[in-house]
């Protein structure tokens, strides 16, 4: 599939969604707005990328709307890639994609562990790398390196495991 | 009055001595052949090729600390090994290690008892012994060893009926239930040539109730991490440990005896060459345990029933009609 | 000597068989009726019938328990339950249960003499070879009764499997 | 008597067969399995966040630990994404090395796979046949850097030092040696009757599931889907050799077995071309900013001894951008989100971890199955808990 061509039918199926198309050292990328996101993903689904191959959370600290998400795409029949950005401030959400690809499940919680981006309509949004109980998001620009409450001890007193 | 009350007493202490000391050393040989199977050397440090290793493990296990956890059911826990240990020692007590031999004029039985019910004795204490494994792993509070010792009973009761119908086949033939007799029935014609079918199912079922790869259902390290004994520690572990390899000793010995002509064979004499058998055996399960995977615990239930009981039904039925109609 | 022997192990096995319904733990309950099976056999030997106490040891200690005990640990994981009649035996009606089984007892007393004289009696069974003995009057003589038992059983075996069925 | 007939149990972290401290809670019915989940979390080191403090160099030693049972095929991936971001070429010869050392890494990581699958299975000898062989490579790995499990051998601009005749005498021996002791572990297992009644139909996955789970690698190959990133997009000269990318039908644990066991020899393949046509030639690009002088400039010459310490210790700017870029690790789509802005340390680095999918389908794969098959179809999709975690 010709890259040109999908995006040329997603703004025939969805017009104005496509806020801006760049071209990322050979990978193309296309930035949506969070609300007419689920859409365009349910479309890029349909026009045949099958494989949602990792979700990126970037902190863009200082900027207004501070994180970019990043979806990106692959179809397994002509291997082309897609990168989808969504825009989304601190504690707007960011409609969870993980009903059309199952990939997207952990991808998203990942991101909302580590950055603290939360994903509306995601079955299952518990933290999965750090502990449950664990304060804050480490991969954001503000989270701090050192100092005191840096090195917490794990609590198993108040973790809410599986038992 | 004096040699009928001591001759008795004597002898267990040599049997008992001796099977202790070679069953000690099949540890030593598994781990070596498992080494050289595997492209190793097994043990090496301690003594000469690793020879003192079991002497030392016991030693090691004898001073590591008792663990009993909080969730154990504390008695059950201290009985298990002992039940393990005690059955399985008890099993050598019938085995006929040779010929008798004449010591000071006197002649003197290689067994320490011969009693008309042997070979029942030995099947029926060997699954009283597996209460053991079953306690074992159920009174530690673990979820592994719990699963273990569920997996253990359903291996006993499974089976230990086609093992029995593979030894009603070699009383069929033998015509008596005694160890004695069965050895004395193959001075000519070892049985395994008699009942070929029946000593692969014996070998098969016996590799089994053993708990060895690929049936290893109970103990299966990567799936339940050992199993039933899991919580054991120190000389608890050990003693488990010694009654498996008891379990392997006195069943090699069985398959010698039942199959393999027992201590007859030509030049050696009697004891020699039942040692050598016996131990062709456990190689053969050493060797078994370096091949094969394991089987999934439903599967094992499948080649069972099966298979397994209805071979050795017909087996017996075979023996039967043969019997009937040329004996 | 012999007359010692019984006693211990007739005390054993009763002792044994209390203790398999006072026990509050399940699991408990059929390890002791495995010790009252391997008294029982015991008793056995000392009546000179080693077949017999063997194939006790490996039918009902060995095989039918070790069924029991399966059948425990895969239905409750360690939690001992006490259902009403455990409760009740451990009240009252215990007092009620000691008598009947005294009165067993000398019921028992009463008429073993008779039974040990016979042809399955222990003088006669250590002269003639238990096993042939056995074998005569189960496939020999009472061949007709035995294979309609054999039919009985295998039909209640297909029964109750039917009845447990799931669905 | 109970009101839930299921009982729950905690399969690791600290379990032999979860290869790691991968800890999988199972809700069994007697010994099926009717719910898993997936928890990690337990090796997490915070490589990304470490990367956003540290030069673009420093990082390259962190990328082994990832996928640590192949690191050369991470080391790649990471030099690949800066070069791709500084626009930097990188020598032929130095291309090939890089190609011999990740299929060498890929072959690497497959022994280990193959050992513990089959450890696990319960067949004890395999694994000490594939450590062996694997004890091969770990001496052509300290031969070419010096470190046996954790080369770092691939640079940013190239590799770090020439391949000596040593090296290449190993490499071609083991070129030699190697089909042959395939053929032996294939007679091992491939026919054996109890392993295929273990591995087949045994966490099947049809191929639409396995792309919509984001399987990668070897276990969406037994899928039956060819997606390679060596033939998608070519990489590091990949296009000059000629190899296979082999697929399963049914994508169940044998399948993706016979896969692994053939991608041995397309590897292998791969590395018999590679160091047949070795080019001649540079083995570090020339670029002033990324080219660590050699020793023997920085003891004749003030101005390499400078850059060198610049190199080293201040870093190299790369210009600002976006990129993704991927490679084929052992386990999978190994890829990097690099994040520049223009300073000497990424602006944010995200890795994109072939396993942490694999992890993530796992519940799909194990409901109705067996605790046995568990620790099969664990094994058969070979997680690495070093690039799961990260």
């Amino acid at each position: 599939m010709d890259i040109k061509k999908a995006v040329d039918a997603l703004s025939r199926q969805c017009p104005d969604c496509v806020q801006n198309l760049a071209d990322h050292n050979g990978t193309c990328e296309i930035t949506v707005a969070a609300q007419s996101f689920h859409k365009v993903m349910e479309t890029l689904h349909e026009l045949g990328f099958d494989m949602l191959t990792d979700v990126v959370g970037i902190d863009r600290m200082p900027r207004a709307v501070r994180f970019d998400v990043i979806y990106l795409l692959l179809s397994t029949r002509d291997f082309s890639r897609l990168a989808v950005r969504v825009e989304a401030a601190e504690g707007e959400d960011v409609p969870s994609v993980s009903g059309i690809w199952h990939s997207a499940n952990w991808g998203e919680r990942e991101v909302f562990d580590l950055l603290g981006i939360s994903f509306s309509g995601h079955p299952d949004l518990r933290r999965i790398l750090m502990w449950e109980n664990f304060e804050g998001h480490p991969l954001r620009k503000d989270f701090p390196l050192e100092g005191q409450d840096f090195d917490k001890p794990f609590d198993t007193e108040t973790i809410k495991d599986y038992f | 009055m004096n040699d009928l009350f001591f001759i008795p007493i004597i002898k267990m202490f040599v049997i008992f001595g001796v099977c202790l000391f070679f069953i000690t050393y099949t540890t030593w040989l598994e781990r070596k052949a498992l080494g050289h199977f595997q492209l190793r050397y097994g043990p090496m440090r301690v003594g000469y090729h690793g020879l003192l290793q079991p002497i030392a493990d016991g030693i090691k296990n004898f001073f590591k600390e008792e663990v009993v956890p909080d969730n154990a059911d504390r008695a059950v826990f201290l009985l298990a090994p002992i039940i393990s240990i005690s059955l399985a020692v008890m099993l050598l007590a019938v085995i006929p290690f040779g010929a008798p031999i004449t010591i000071l004029g006197k002649k003197v039985d290689l067994y320490l008892a011969n009693p008309s019910i042997g070979i029942l004795f030995i099947l029926g204490f060997a699954t009283i012994g597996s209460y053991g494994t079953i306690l074992g792993g159920w009174s530690s509070g673990n979820k592994y060893g719990y699963m273990g010792g569920l997996r253990a009973s359903a291996m006993i009761i499974s089976y230990e009926l086609s093992m029995a119908f593979a030894v009603l086949s070699i009383i069929m033939v033998t015509g008596s239930f005694s160890l004695v007799d069965m050895v004395g029935a193959q001075q000519h014609v070892w049985n395994i040539l008699r009942e070929p079918v029946a000593f692969l199912v014996f070998l098969i079922s016996g590799i089994a109730e053993l708990n060895r790869t690929p049936f290893d259902m109970p103990e299966a390290e990567s799936e339940l991490c050992c199993g039933y004994n899991i919580e054991y520690s120190s000389m608890k572990f050990s003693l488990f440990f010694l009654a498996e390899y008891t379990h392997l000793f006195v069943f090699a010995a069985l398959v010698t005896t039942l199959f393999l002509g027992g201590w007859h064979g030509p030049i050696l004499p009697g004891v020699v060459w039942f040692f050598l058998k016996t131990f062709t055996i456990i190689f053969l399960c050493i060797w078994i345990r370096a091949t094969i995977p394991r089987l999934r615990y439903d599967k094992v239930m499948k080649l069972e029933w099966k298979f397994l009981l209805p071979v050795a039904l017909a087996n017996v039925i075979a023996t039967g009609v043969v019997m009937a109609l040329f004996g | 000597m012999e007359l010692l022997g019984i006693i211990i192990c007739g005390g054993a096995a009763l002792a044994c068989a209390l203790l398999v319904i006072l026990s509050k733990n399940t699991v408990h309950s059929a390890l002791w009726m495995v010790g009252n099976c391997l008294a029982l056999a015991v008793l056995f030997l000392f009546l000179n019938s080693q077949f017999i106490a063997i194939l006790q040891v490996i039918v009902y200690a060995g095989a039918i328990m070790m069924f029991i005990i399966y059948a425990i640990m895969m239905l409750n994981q360690r939690q001992g339950f006490e259902t009403d009649i455990l409760k009740g035996l451990r009240s009252g009606r215990f007092v009620l249960l000691c008598l009947f089984m005294i009165c067993l007892l000398g019921l028992g007393a009463g008429i073993s003499p008779m039974a040990l004289k016979g042809e399955m009696g222990p003088h006669a069974m250590a002269k003639f070879g238990e096993v042939d003995l056995i074998a005569n009057y189960i496939f020999v003589q009472g061949i007709a009764a035995f294979e309609l038992v054999s039919v009985l059983l295998t039909a209640a075996v297909v029964g109750a499997v039917f009845l447990a069925r799931k669905d | 008597m109970s009101e839930s007939k299921t009982v729950t149990l905690n399969m690791g972290p600290h379990h032999p067969a979860t290869h790691g401290v991968l800890r999988v809670v199972l809700e069994l019915d007697g010994e099926k399995i009717v719910n898993a989940t997936p928890v990690i979390g337990y090796l997490h080191r915070g490589i990304e966040k470490i990367c956003e403090s540290r030069t673009y160099q420093q990082i390259l030693p962190l990328t082994d630990r990832l996928d640590y049972s192949a690191a050369s095929a991470n080391n790649l991936g990471y030099c690949l994404a800066v070069e791709k971001l500084m626009g930097l070429e990188v020598p032929k010869r130095a291309q090939y090395l890089r190609v011999i050392m990740a299929e060498l890494a890929r072959i690497m990581g497959h022994h280990l796979w193959l050992g513990t699958h089959a450890l696990d299975i319960g067949a004890m000898t395999v694994i000490f046949y594939a450590f062996r062989d694997r004890e091969m490579i770990m001496a052509m790995n300290e031969e070419i850097s010096g470190y046996r499990l954790t080369p770092s051998f691939i640079r940013i601009g190239g590799v770090a030092q020439d391949a000596t005749e040593d090296f290449i005498g190993k490499v071609r021996k083991f070129v030699k040696w190697f089909p042959p002791a395939l053929e032996g572990y294939h007679q091992l297992l491939t026919e054996n009757k109890i392993w295929t009644t273990r591995t087949m139909n045994i966490g099947t996955i049809s191929a639409g599931e396995a792309v919509n789970h984001g399987l990668t690698g070897p276990s969406l190959r037994g899928s039956g889907v060819a997606y390679d990133v060596r033939k998608a997009f070519p990489y590091s000269s990949y296009g000059d050799f000629d190899f296979k990318v082999p697929v399963g039908e049914k994508g169940d644990v044998y399948d993706r077995y016979l896969v692994r066991m053939e991608e041995f020899k397309q590897s292998i393949n791969i590395i018999d071309q590679a160091i047949e046509n070795l080019p001649s030639g540079p083995i570090l690009t020339d670029n002033p900013w990324v080219a660590s002088p050699m020793q023997s400039e920085v003891q004749t010459d003030i101005s390499a001894l400078i850059r060198r310490f610049m190199i080293n210790y201040k870093g190299t700017p790369v210009p600002g951008g976006e990129l993704y870029s991927a490679v084929e690790g052992a386990k999978g789509e190994l890829g990097f989100y690099l994040v520049g802005d223009g300073g000497e340390h990424p602006y944010r680095l995200k890795i994109r971890s072939s396993c942490f999918y694999l992890a993530s389908a796992l519940p799909r794969l194990l409901v109705g199955h067996m605790v046995a098959d568990a620790i099969a179809i664990i094994g058969s999709l070979d997680v690495v808990l070093g690039e799961i975690d990260r």
